[in-house]
């Protein structure tokens, strides 16, 4: 059953149509992510569910029950509709302290006094703030500002929480552990989840659904793994992923009975299952397929190696293919390929087709991660 | 005016106005007693210190008096009867034009003079309206710097010598001070004649000017009048001794008082021609459905002083307490200089021997009520050129 | 209901009449516009049923304009105030001169204010300057004081001998007479009257720059702006709402006072437009004197038209949002001393001269003798004594005092708690509705009782409470219609402070709370009043100290059993008894800085506002 | 040279002592990231170099000029020392257009009106706001807001920039293209930079020196390679990271000639060159350098696979080895590892040791990236 319902919601702010037109069916109890560049309309479609901003035009429908229709009129103000919120703007009592912006709704509900302190003690533990209780939030740093956004909600116990953000101005490490607990939270509470995030590791490990927006439009929703593996068109390909995935214009012909992909001087393999004609392609490999060897192969590039990042785990090389920038990631710390001589290689199986409109061309049957086993 | 029943059953009741007989005034203390307040609306303090007093002959009914001076008695008074309120029982205030030819006719109030008193009040202080008390304003000048009057007609306040050097009250917003300018335009002929006794030659008008009277203040305000915002620093700045060049003053002459309690040394120069005194009533008057009808009547015939006061009564300071309060009654608290009975049975406050001899100068309430505006008017343009 | 009755064939039409009533039925859920249309209405009875009332006695023909138009009836519609206001033969005396006099007083006397306060609260609020609490109390007694108070202390000393009697302090000590233009006229009037309205400069901008974060003004220091640069390009706009309703409330209260220009103006014959409306009033020719009250409502009017454009609809003000709010002193360094005997010396002659005047006018026996043995603290602990007047009972058992005291302490608190809610109220729905028609005209409508002109204001009051008027019974006489009238009188005071704190309040402070499940009255208990707290704590204090001193305004509609303390300074003032008018003020002083004092000190231990 | 250079700063707020002693020097031009965990006084440090904030004790040298010293009592303001920040809360001055906000230094510099807008123009561009120059802050996206604070910045062209998590808003697309936008400004203006961040990637990727800190105490100062592979302690090692490094309790013994760990029930070979007695000992190995492998070899443990949370590029394997929790990281998107017969291996090379007071114990001779070539 669905708990969060949008249909057909637009939103303007004066003559900016922030959500052209929206539908979002959110099952209970999942945890789903909106994704999508900045100013994509994230926070917005936060701000209607919640109440917070009135959609032009559409219906919002809680667990159920509608509580907004621009047709009939419905609106139940955000106070009745019983969700626990985080702003990306924190949005703390400057007057009150710590403890009182943490319990304040709890004691509001008159919940009895040994429940808010426990409560209390719970939420600050979980956000590791124990013993900032007695501060203004204008004595905070930054993060634990935040955390006091995140442990209002934890102790607020919704069935339908909306974070927007929440763990920006954390480090990783802390981050992390967050992550820990904002999911052990949504499972206890077997709440339903929608939150925002600019991070994909993020998005892609705590998600049941992800949902990448674009200009307020849906550009695809579903599974981490259908996110990251069958993008649904260019846009979320080099939106999810990073490093970026590279892109390449080729073109597709047949070699005899093999259909090949023509780029640049070479020729590589593509599987025949693809369902498109011949002609110029665009077509995509994420950073981590490709393979850097040292000696030239059937399929292979000569590379030229640009700059080196070492990202803690992981190294990402740039490279320049034939006056083409190629960004290549291994899964070593390396500050410098020292070689001049090396040449990369696109695993065939491993590159996703788009049309010219930007759609990713499907294969005749998909493959399932089978390829993928270790 | 139209007949209005509901206001000729009220006249009827509380017999008033045509209704009004010689009063049985066991009846009617009986009866305010009954009523057991009284309302006063006035347009001075001094009514606080009556209040008082009337509490010690009539401890049972109580007064209600309110000082609001007179612009503001006038609006409430007017204000209430027209929201159909009627809670005043006495109105008490100046202001000829306001009084007689507003509240009057409108049945804002009634007129009542107490019958024993018909005889011994001039027509002229009863009808249309009872005056309670005459004030006057007056020429002040220093006696201390000069031991002699320094002029001896008005018209000398307008020559340089007293250029910057002449001040008065303001007569926009004060409307007794209005009623002095009224008197002197009033009496144009006389202001002239003045002038040409004393400068031996015509006087010529100037542009515009309609007569001597608004002649003379023409050029009054041209010779840099300065003109104040209160009276009582006007007494000061003209009656401080020690001072080399005072100023002249036309000033409420109950500050004559403040020769005594403040050692000041003002003094009028009562032979100024025309005249150095321009005398104003001061009404009280029933108000219209008063709801204390009773004890109005028995409010204003003590205002106005008891039935035994006479011009041999003995009565001595201070005046509020003793045989002389119960003589005086109302009148004890004004009873001083600059504030007269019109009663011709009442002796004259201290010092005030002058008083009765003195040329006074007054306006007659239809020549108010045909110029007051019209004067103001010429003040305001006059001073603001 | 329609739905389950509704015939099929109707489809299209029922949504359509159904989303009527439900938008209708949203709109009056949505709390700030449920509250607009009730204060609409509450307001319309109370300020704008008053206006209409002026606007039509300036067009009916006055008892007072029989001597103008003898064949008229009074009651008859007529031109004729207008046109003997402005285009008739008088117009230049009754009309433009005071009326140009008017502007230029004012003008120049709110900019001098605005400097001063916004001067003052900047120091005060966000630097090190030594002393701040009690700076704080100070600079707000010169409001404190009566104005006729300063312009008193002005004469006594500037006095030349124009006006006679005994010689100034200036003549005394230097033995010169200062010239006409510093002893009367424009200049005193300009000075006297800043010295006593920048209070209202500093009250609103203080409680506003208190919530500006100091990181907007850190930004500008990185950007290198100097300090007072700082100040005039992201302090000074931010604070925009908070000085333009210091404009607008100094500006209107300068051009509409009456006492110092009386003083101060007379004796040289300096008129200003309200000298000609008292003495329009004075002479009962009300049509004059409303229509020329008109045009300071109309001035009103612009003044806020004005400011609502410079405010606008897109631009923002919040400066309290709910991410890191920092509130940082800044370090004066060499110039904090200076600064502080700078602001010392102002303060003597705004407070401590006009005090000391006031403190020695209740001691002295005979006016004029500054010598010890002429003193006497008869008049405030009786005793008696030779020369003073046996007869004025002293402060100690002087009921006529203490009751009436009394009587301003209640009317002063209730007032300023009714006033403090419903301006409060007000400032919400504007803000909230911001941009909308009712925003914009409630900020009008809740501004125009300040310049209505207080007498005919309480008189037609008289009018419109004399009778039950639906559910409200007939309030005339009561201690009830005293507070309403006040509280509508100094409406603007907290509605306009009350605007300006709440701007600087982002939204989303409310909505955290809003999606907690927080009701609407809980929220502002808990959230929006203690933040916009300190602003409107000093639009309160305003109204407190405004109605401390307020007499023409309910002077209509006491009993003499509700006399007031200015009531009683009024008597003493007609009966000319210096020493008990002292005595009085100097009461109403001590109570009003009292009082200030007690509402800092809690305001200061609930740490109301932002900081 | 150094540009920045702090002596011995202490900075409390009240009674809470946010920095206890801080010594910093910081070259010129180079570009200097600190970490920490939220509150560890970033922000402050920060502060105290722009001036915004007093240090309670110590002395601040810019480019060789003495601006604060509570010595001698100088305090140059922060107008007057030349800085460009970027505020973790953005601090947009919200009464002004977003033109206004970025060019307010410029027109207070009395830079011509053409340079003005050139400047405007291009700083817009650089943060892909290009448009948007007539909103107000309040009108736009959290993302947005925080952009045109960085636009604020490259308008300016300062010679010392310090900034405190700048892209923290910003989804991964974008903050890569900001970042190489920043790192571009800063070689073009040979800018000075302070950086402080939350983001690994982005400390590891940038910095020419990374600074940890912890309650205000500078833990390690070293190039991000020093920083990843060779921790100076517990602290650093676990914060630095991502997901964090897996440390374990084990016991250094000889085995004959050769010095082993014991572990559990297994041991382990190390090398020989750690300069430290046998005994307990903790060592720590990243996720990404553990090898799981499907036969069981000399020196595997037997492993059971928790949770999978593919990140994208990498999938993060939560396993239990003998009780304890053990975190591996490897290069592939896997959403499942069915088999249950696994085995992990912990390269001898990868490994490394902490004394009982959590510093790192020292190889004799280091090694240097050589194992590490692909
Ligand atoms: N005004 C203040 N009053 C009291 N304590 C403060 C104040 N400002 C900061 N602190 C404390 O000082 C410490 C350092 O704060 P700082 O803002 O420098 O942290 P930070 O490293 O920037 O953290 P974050 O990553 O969360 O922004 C924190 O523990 C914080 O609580
Ligand atoms: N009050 C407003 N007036 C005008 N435009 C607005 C307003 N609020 C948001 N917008 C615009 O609507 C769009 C969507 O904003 P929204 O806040 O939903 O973005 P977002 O996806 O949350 O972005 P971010 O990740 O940067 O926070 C943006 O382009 C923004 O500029
Ligand atoms: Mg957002
Ligand atoms: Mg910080």
């Amino acid at each position: 059953m669905s708990e969060i319902t949008l249909r057909n919601i637009t939103k303007s702010y004066g003559s900016h149509l922030a959500l052209p037109s929206l539908d979002l069916d959110i099952p209970k109890g999942s945890f789903v992510t909106l994704l999508g560049p900045s100013g994509c309309g994230k926070t917005t479609t936060l701000r209607v569910i919640a109440g917070l901003e009135q959609a032009t035009t559409g219906e919002v429908v809680l667990g159920g029950k509608t509580v907004y229709s621009s047709g009939t009129g419905v609106f139940v103000p955000p106070e009745r509709r019983g969700l626990g919120f985080i702003f990306q703007s924190y949005a703390l009592w400057p007057n009150m302290k710590v403890d009182r912006n943490i319990t304040l709704a709890l004691s509001e509900a008159k919940q009895p006094k040994q429940v808010i302190e426990d409560r209390l003690t719970e939420a600050l533990a979980k956000v590791q703030l124990t013993g900032l209780a007695d501060r203004y939030p204008s004595e905070l740093s930054g993060g634990q500002q935040q955390r006091v956004a995140v442990a209002r909600l934890i102790a607020a116990r919704n069935s339908i929480l909306l974070m927007d953000e929440p763990l920006s101005n954390l480090d990783a490490k802390l981050r992390t552990e967050m992550r820990t607990e904002l999911k052990r939270m949504h499972r206890e509470l077997q709440a339903t989840t929608v939150y925002v995030t600019h991070d994909q590791v993020e998005a892609l490990t705590m998600s049941d659904i992800v949902v990448v927006m674009k200009d307020g439009v849906i550009q695809q929703q579903g599974s981490p793994y259908e996110i990251y593996h069958n993008p649904a068109n260019l846009f979320v390909a080099e939106f999810i992923g990073d490093p970026r995935i590279n892109l390449f214009e080729g073109i597709l012909s047949m070699n005899g009975s093999d259909r090949i992909l023509r780029f640049e001087d070479s020729t590589i393999p593509v599987p025949a299952r693809l369902q498109c004609g011949d002609g110029p392609v665009t077509f995509a490999i994420r950073p981590e397929n490709i393979t850097i060897v040292e000696r030239q192969g059937p399929f292979s590039l000569p590379a030229e190696v640009d700059i080196v990042q070492p990202t803690g785990s992981q190294t990402i090389i740039s490279l320049s293919v034939k006056g083409q920038r190629v960004t290549v990631l291994i899964p070593r710390f390396e500050t410098s390929l020292s070689r001049k001589n090396i040449w990369i290689e696109f695993p065939a199986d491993q590159l996703t087709f788009f049309d010219k409109a930007g759609n990713r061309v499907p294969l005749q049957q998909p493959v399932l991660g089978a390829s993928h086993a270790a | 005016q139209k007949s209005d029943p509901k206001w000729d059953a009220w006249l009827q009741k509380s017999q008033l106005g045509p209704y009004q007989k010689n009063e049985n005034w066991d009846e009617v203390i009986a009866n305010a007693k009954k009523e057991g307040e009284v309302v006063v609306y006035s347009s001075t303090g001094t009514m606080l210190k009556v209040a008082e007093d009337f509490g010690k002959f009539y401890p049972d009914i109580k007064v209600k008096a309110y000082d609001l001076g007179s612009e503001k008695t006038i609006e409430k008074v007017v204000r209430e009867h027209q929201a159909g309120v009627y809670a005043a029982d006495v109105v008490y205030s100046g202001g000829t034009e306001q009084m007689v030819f507003d509240l009057l006719p409108n049945h804002r109030i009634v007129n009542y003079v107490p019958s024993y008193l018909t005889d011994k009040i001039p027509a002229a202080h009863r009808e249309p309206l009872l005056t309670h008390v005459i004030e006057a304003y007056g020429v002040f000048y220093n006696s201390e710097t000069y031991p002699q009057p320094p002029i001896k007609t008005l018209w000398e306040l307008t020559e340089p010598q007293w250029k910057g050097r002449f001040s008065m009250k303001s007569p926009a917003g004060s409307l007794t001070t209005l009623m002095m300018l009224a008197s002197i335009v009033e009496h144009s002929d006389e202001m002239q004649k003045a002038y040409e006794q004393h400068y031996g030659k015509k006087l010529e008008l100037s542009s515009g000017v309609e007569n001597a009277g608004y002649e003379f203040l023409h050029r009054l305000i041209g010779n840099d009048i300065v003109i104040s915002d209160n009276s009582s620093k006007i007494a000061t700045a003209v009656g401080l001794r020690g001072q080399a060049k005072p100023p002249m003053a036309f000033s409420v002459i109950h500050y004559l008082t403040k020769n005594q309690s403040d050692n000041y040394a003002n003094a009028v120069p009562y032979d100024l021609t025309p005249s150095a005194l321009f005398s104003y009533p001061t009404y009280v008057a029933v108000a219209g459905q008063a709801p204390h009808s009773n004890a109005a009547k028995l409010f204003v015939a003590f205002l106005m002083g008891s039935k035994d006061l006479n011009g041999s009564s003995e009565l001595k300071a201070p005046f509020r307490s003793g045989k002389s309060l119960e003589l005086l009654q109302g009148m004890a608290a004004f009873y001083q200089v600059g504030t007269f009975s019109p009663r011709t049975d009442v002796p004259p406050p201290p010092y005030s021997e002058m008083w009765p001899k003195a040329r006074k100068l007054t306006a007659s309430p239809e020549f108010v009520r045909d110029n007051i505006a019209k004067i103001s008017d010429f003040w305001m343009a006059e001073t603001s050129r | 209901m329609t739905s389950s009755a509704a015939p099929v064939q109707t489809p299209s039409r029922v949504p359509s009449v159904r989303a009527v009533v439900g938008h209708l039925w949203h709109s009056f859920t949505q709390p700030e516009r449920l509250l607009g249309i009730l204060l609409a209405i509450v307001l319309a009875g109370l300020v704008l049923v008053p206006l209409f009332e002026l606007i039509r006695e300036t067009l009916t023909v006055q008892p007072y304009d029989r001597a103008y138009l003898p064949k008229a009836q009074p009651g008859e519609f007529t031109w004729f105030h207008y046109e003997r206001v402005f285009a008739g033969r008088l117009s230049w005396a009754i009309f433009y001169k005071p009326f140009f006099n008017s502007l230029i007083t004012a003008f120049t006397a709110t900019i001098i204010c605005l400097a001063f306060g916004a001067g003052f609260a900047w120091l005060i609020v966000r630097t090190n300057i030594p002393f701040r609490n009690f700076l704080h109390t100070l600079v707000m007694i010169p409001y404190m004081l009566p104005s006729w108070v300063m312009a008193l202390a002005w004469i006594t000393f500037f006095k030349n001998d124009r006006i006679g009697g005994a010689s100034g302090a200036f003549a005394y000590f230097f033995g010169v007479q200062p010239p006409d233009w510093i002893a009367y006229g424009p200049i005193p009037i300009i000075i006297c009257l800043s010295l006593h309205y920048y209070v209202y400069a500093y009250l609103s901008v203080s409680s506003s720059i208190t919530s500006v974060d100091s990181q907007l003004e850190e930004a500008g220091a990185m950007a290198g702006l100097s300090r007072l640069k700082q100040f005039l390009w992201i302090t000074a706009p931010l604070l925009l709402p908070a000085i333009g309703s210091a404009v607008v409330m100094t500006f209107i209260r300068v051009v509409g006072s009456f006492g110092t220009p009386a003083v101060l103006g007379m004796p040289v014959r300096y008129y200003v437009l309200p000298t000609q409306i008292y003495a329009a009033m004075g002479t009962r020719n009300a049509g004059d004197g409303f229509l020329l009250a008109l045009v300071l409502v109309v001035l009103a009017c612009l003044f806020i038209f004005i400011n609502q454009r410079l405010i606008g609809v897109r631009k923002s003000f919040v400066t309290l949002s709910g991410k890191g709010f920092r509130s940082k002193e800044i370090d004066l360094g060499a110039w904090r001393w200076p600064l502080f005997i700078l602001i010392m010396l102002l303060m003597t002659a705004a407070v401590a001269f006009p005090l000391v005047l006031l403190v020695l006018q209740s001691l002295i026996k005979t006016a004029g003798n500054y010598s010890l043995g002429n003193l006497t603290l008869h008049y405030w602990i009786g005793g008696g004594g030779e020369g003073v007047d046996q007869l004025q009972a002293a402060l100690v058992d002087n009921g006529n005092i203490i009751d009436a005291t009394w009587n301003s302490l209640k009317l002063a608190f209730l007032t300023a708690m009714t006033t403090g809610i419903f301006g409060f109220l007000i400032g919400y729905v504007v803000v909230r509705t911001r941009g909308s028609l009712t925003s914009r005209t409630l900020e009008m409508v809740a501004f125009l009782p300040y310049i209505f002109p207080a007498l005919a204001f309480g008189a037609i009051y008289i009018g419109m409470f004399a009778r039950p008027f639906g559910p409200i019974p007939a309030l005339y006489g009561t201690f009830a219609l005293l507070v309403l009238i006040c509280s509508v009188k100094t409406l603007p005071f907290t509605s306009r402070t009350g605007i300006a704190a709440l701007l600087q309040i982002d939204k989303s402070l409310e909505e955290a709370a809003r999606v907690q499940g927080i009701g609407w009255f809980r929220r502002m208990i808990r959230i929006i009043v203690p933040i916009a707290a300190g602003g409107l704590l000093s639009g309160m204090l305003l109204s407190f100290i405004s109605i401390m001193r307020e007499l023409s305004l309910i002077i209509l509609l006491v009993t003499p059993s509700t006399n007031v303390l200015a009531g009683v300074i009024y008597n003493y003032q007609n009966q000319d008894m210096p020493q008990l008018v002292g005595v009085a003020t100097v009461l109403l002083v001590a109570i009003v800085i009292a009082v200030n004092l007690v509402v800092r000190a809690v305001s200061t231990k609930t740490r109301v506002g932002a900081v």
